[in-house]
């Protein structure tokens, strides 16, 4: 596996090859769903294991993600034609007030990079912007972030519209930045929260049951 | 708060006190509040002064918040505005001087730096924050001269202290916040270009290159300021300051005091130390800088950089560029330089990881062109899709 | 908490780390939970340890619960015997030192304190507290002997800390402050006579005398410990210390990372300092340590009667006397002495108020009987009606 | 006024001269009610005053307070038998598992300098301690410390246990110590709140309007 040329490709962050890599699999009669999880993800995975070790920084996982998501653009038709599963669907934005895109977009990608479909709303998101997104995009999970503890009290907002407008119980949702603690999570009734990015896939996944 | 760290100073003898009020954001959106709060401060500190003699001066930073929008209008519109309203009422209610953390470039900043792309990183600190603040600071001086108050400087905070925040948390190679901070130092010249006379910001680690270029006093904060973010630059700021300084102190209570006083008090203690070894004399107190330098350089290249030598080295190259790119451009190449050196000749401690991360990065600042119309041609396609304005800039449409 | 801070010191590249962990009372009264939670400190910094190689103690100090009763019986009860139970578990739950703040006297110090009452006040720490100390030191340093880990050292701290506390509140003055700092020399002694080894605990900043006549390794605190108690003793702590410490942060965060986490990150910068000094030979040690000292010593009496001349002087008229009691009688006239020569000649510095209460305390001072039982037959007529129990210090009943 | 041997006798702490003031003052046909006001009190004011002004250290308050008690032992009968109104009854404690007494003395000591008598609980005191001394003594203040954080709550279930037991309006309830905040005594319902000693006196003399 860690030598096929589709996991050398993520892993080094080479988009293009990303891509060659795929055509020339598809090309050779592989099966889709086979090049994203025997070697699209376990590169990506050893991308997070790296950044967790200390050998990778954002960068590199960044060019990882992007490696990643030009493989998944040729992969996802197919993968739709075949009725396999996507992985996800993520809204994410920093709450209301809060101009701080630094970690949300770090987020955002790193979603991206583990196969999630990602719809960025940017920053200082009204709760009733989040609530137009999720009546639009149906997402699995609603992400939030939010950098200044004067800002965090917009994530219970957020939740509070969402479950006045019956939305509640039709996303998970994950919580993050600086000031954010897992107690606070629980104290708002969110489902998740990650300290860094790499940590919020792994809840995204659990959340999903992946 | 303020009368708590007050009292402290006074308990302690302090002789001279430099008060910084930061503003939050709803109080430049709505300078009214701003006045106020700058009142309230500005006449307890004028009761203390009067009351214990101690010397006094109450620094007001408005923050930058033309980038609440985006992409920010940089020169016109209401935060703007609010800005300016802010400036010009500064001196009535009380400030002594004026500094600010400006942001013009950020946005195109913060992307290339979690991207560790040094192009993006020059073209914003190269290009955009220097046009930025060279309009920008143009209407602080004036202001501040029609008022009567002191211009003082401005901060790569937003962009170098993001760095190397980024780089505490591992996020970034610490070589590349170490180029950044380098980087930082054009455009901070900016200000003192236009009139700002210091001290700089303590938040402005860079400050030591502002004092060897431009002569300017500057404020520094380091192992002081761990509260608001830690850092591996803890003594060897001290080394140059002139004001010592903490930053954001969380007005939390602690067993003894509140958060502020508590720093207060260390900020004391330090400057006693940095006081006592200069009634030595000129020999003691470079003794005590050398300790103070040597004690941090060489185990971070972000302190590297802050070593006195490294300073005048790299600074004596920086001015000899005629524009704030070529300087930007130089600082990069000559930050790159000196820690290569570093690490062959002068026991500069770099990991693997950050050794590998430091070639890439010389890759990269090699292929800056020297040909600054040629750069911003680049630059100009590759963010034309970016969230910034370049006309607010001065520079022309996409 | 524990990790964040083990985390810091090792990004920081500090050496060798020393962790005190400080009961709370509900882990004296039930030991079994002071256990385990030493146990699970020790586990993380062994694991930290074994991972990064950084040299890692843990100090346990469990809490005197004694006075947890009133008046408290000090040598038998529920109190005592759960303390015992704890002391005797702490080497298995991984705990590689033993130390405490003994409380023997202070159910009479106190009310004597806030009387600026010198005769109580040398009757808790003359005779009261080394009566109980030598009694229970002999009772750890067997326990610790027994099962293999370091009887380290008592501290002044619920004397001295609380005078220095309630001076820094303008609550008793500064002078009586200092004079309890010297008369709770001879108590610490006792517990090196029984046989600890030190370090000394950091909040006694009497150490440096325990370091001059014990000749025993001693942490400090300065203005590290700011956050736990605001001093007039930043700088010269520093200047005798052989472990620089902080105590009791409160688990808030701040704007960077959890306060303890910050003030680890401040102690390494105060020991790369030091240690930077000291890697250019002993002239340059030397040369700091005078800088530390001289930078508080004038300014406050507390300070003086640290620096190490005074120290060495003092320390000299304590041995030559055979019993606690007459040290303390020692230790008081000689710190008098020493303020008086100090504002005499030396320029420190007392405002009017001081000097007419080092006056009064000199008068109080002198009236101390050089005859031990005389005065103590004195002291137990005058607190017959007091909340203690005679008998418990083993002194005969009323 | 700042001549008469009275007042200097506070002034100065000598519990002796204080008492010996009383006595030739109104063996001269002096008013008791007269002695306490003009003098006595005063004398009081001006130490709390040396001691806000930094003039005056704790131990000169309390000899000060001891020279004021043991003159207003001998004017208190008189005082009751001319019908005047005594200043106050102040019953003071720390709270449940706190042993911290330096403070809660201190304000005890203050509280009998200036006039009030004082029930002072000691250490250590369950709810069920308060509300007995309450039904016992019938106290206008009741005044609580501590010293720590976690044994501050105590403050709030003692206020608790007074209402249960339908006390709470009897008494005006004051609390300090070193974690005390205004706002703290607020929330809890308190009436009043004291930084300092010397506060916790003027404290009480505003809630009983004197
Ligand atoms: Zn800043
Ligand atoms: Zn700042
Ligand atoms: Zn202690």
């Amino acid at each position: 596996m860690t030598e096929h040329p589709l996991y050398i490709a993520v892993l080094d962050g080479d988009a293009r090859g990303a891509r060659a890599a795929v055509e020339e699999a598809l090309n050779a009669g592989a099966d889709p769903q086979d090049l994203l999880s025997s070697y699209m993800i376990p590169a990506m995975d050893e991308v997070g294991k790296r950044f967790d070790d200390g050998e990778y920084f954002v960068p590199e996982l960044l060019i990882a993600a992007r490696a990643m998501k030009s493989g998944l653009e040729l992969l996802r038709p197919l993968l739709a034609e075949t009725g396999a599963k996507p992985v996800g669907t993520v809204i994410v934005g920093t709450v209301r007030g809060d101009l701080h895109d630094i970690g949300k977009n770090l987020v955002a990608s790193m979603l991206e990079g583990g196969g999630f479909k990602v719809i960025d709303l940017g920053v200082d998101v009204a709760p009733e912007k989040f609530t137009a997104a999720i009546n639009e995009h149906h997402p699995d999970i609603l992400a939030m972030s939010a950098l200044l503890t004067t800002t965090m009290p917009g994530m219970k907002t957020t939740i509070d519209v969402l479950k006045q407008d019956g939305l509640r119980d039709s996303v998970k949702i994950m919580i993050g930045g600086a000031p954010v603690t897992r107690r606070y999570a629980t104290e708002i009734g969110a489902d998740a929260f990650s300290e860094s990015a790499s940590g919020a896939v792994r809840e995204a996944k659990s959340l999903l049951k992946l | 708060m303020m009368t708590g760290v007050c009292e402290r100073a006074v308990d302690l003898g302090a002789p001279d006190l430099l008060v910084e009020f930061e503003t939050l954001p709803p109080m430049t959106v709505d300078p009214q509040l701003g006045v106020t709060i700058t009142n309230i401060l500005a006449t307890i500190l004028h009761a203390v002064q009067a009351r214990h003699g101690i010397k006094a001066a109450l620094r007001l930073t408005p923050n930058d918040s033309r980038d609440h929008r985006r992409p920010p209008p940089m020169r016109s519109g209401y935060y703007w505005e609010n800005m300016l309203r802010l400036f010009a009422a500064a001196g009535a209610a009380g400030a002594d001087m004026l500094a600010i953390e400006s942001t013009g470039g950020k946005e195109i900043h913060d992307d290339a730096l979690m991207n560790a792309d040094l192009e993006g990183i020059v073209y914003a600190l190269g290009v955009l924050a220097p046009r930025d603040m060279s309009f920008l600071w143009r209407h602080i001086v004036q202001i501040c001269n029609d008022t009567g108050i002191v211009p003082s400087g401005d901060t790569g905070c937003g962009f170098a202290n993001t760095a190397m925040a980024l780089a505490s948390q591992k996020m970034v190679p610490r070589v590349l916040a170490a180029i950044v901070r380098v980087a930082c130092v054009p455009r901070g010249l900016v200000a003192f270009n236009e009139g700002a006379v210091g001290p700089s910001k303590d938040c402005a680690y860079e400050g030591p290159y502002f004092k060897a270029i431009a002569g300017v006093p500057i404020s520094m904060e380091g192992r002081s300021a761990a509260c608001a973010h830690l850092s591996p630059l803890g003594n060897i700021p001290m080394a140059a300051c002139d004001c010592w300084s903490n930053e954001s102190v969380q007005n939390v209570r602690l067993l003894s005091a509140p958060a502020p006083v508590v720093s207060m008090d260390q900020l004391i203690f330090d400057c006693r130390l940095m006081n006592r070894a200069s009634l030595d004399g000129r020999e003691a107190s470079l003794t005590l800088r050398r300790w103070l330098e040597e004690s941090d350089a060489l185990l971070d290249p972000q302190a590297y950089v802050l070593k006195p030598q490294i300073v005048f080295d790299i600074s004596q190259q920086i001015v000899l560029q005629p524009t704030p790119y070529l300087q930007t451009r130089t600082a990069v190449l000559a930050a790159v330089e000196a820690l290569k050196q570093g690490v062959k000749h002068n026991g500069l401690t770099l990991s693997a990881i950050e050794l590998r991360w430091l070639d890439k990065l010389a890759t990269q600042s090699a292929a800056l062109p020297e040909d600054e119309d040629e750069f911003i041609a680049l630059m100009m396609r590759k963010y034309k899709d970016s969230p910034y304005i370049p006309t607010e800039y001065g520079l022309p449409c996409t």
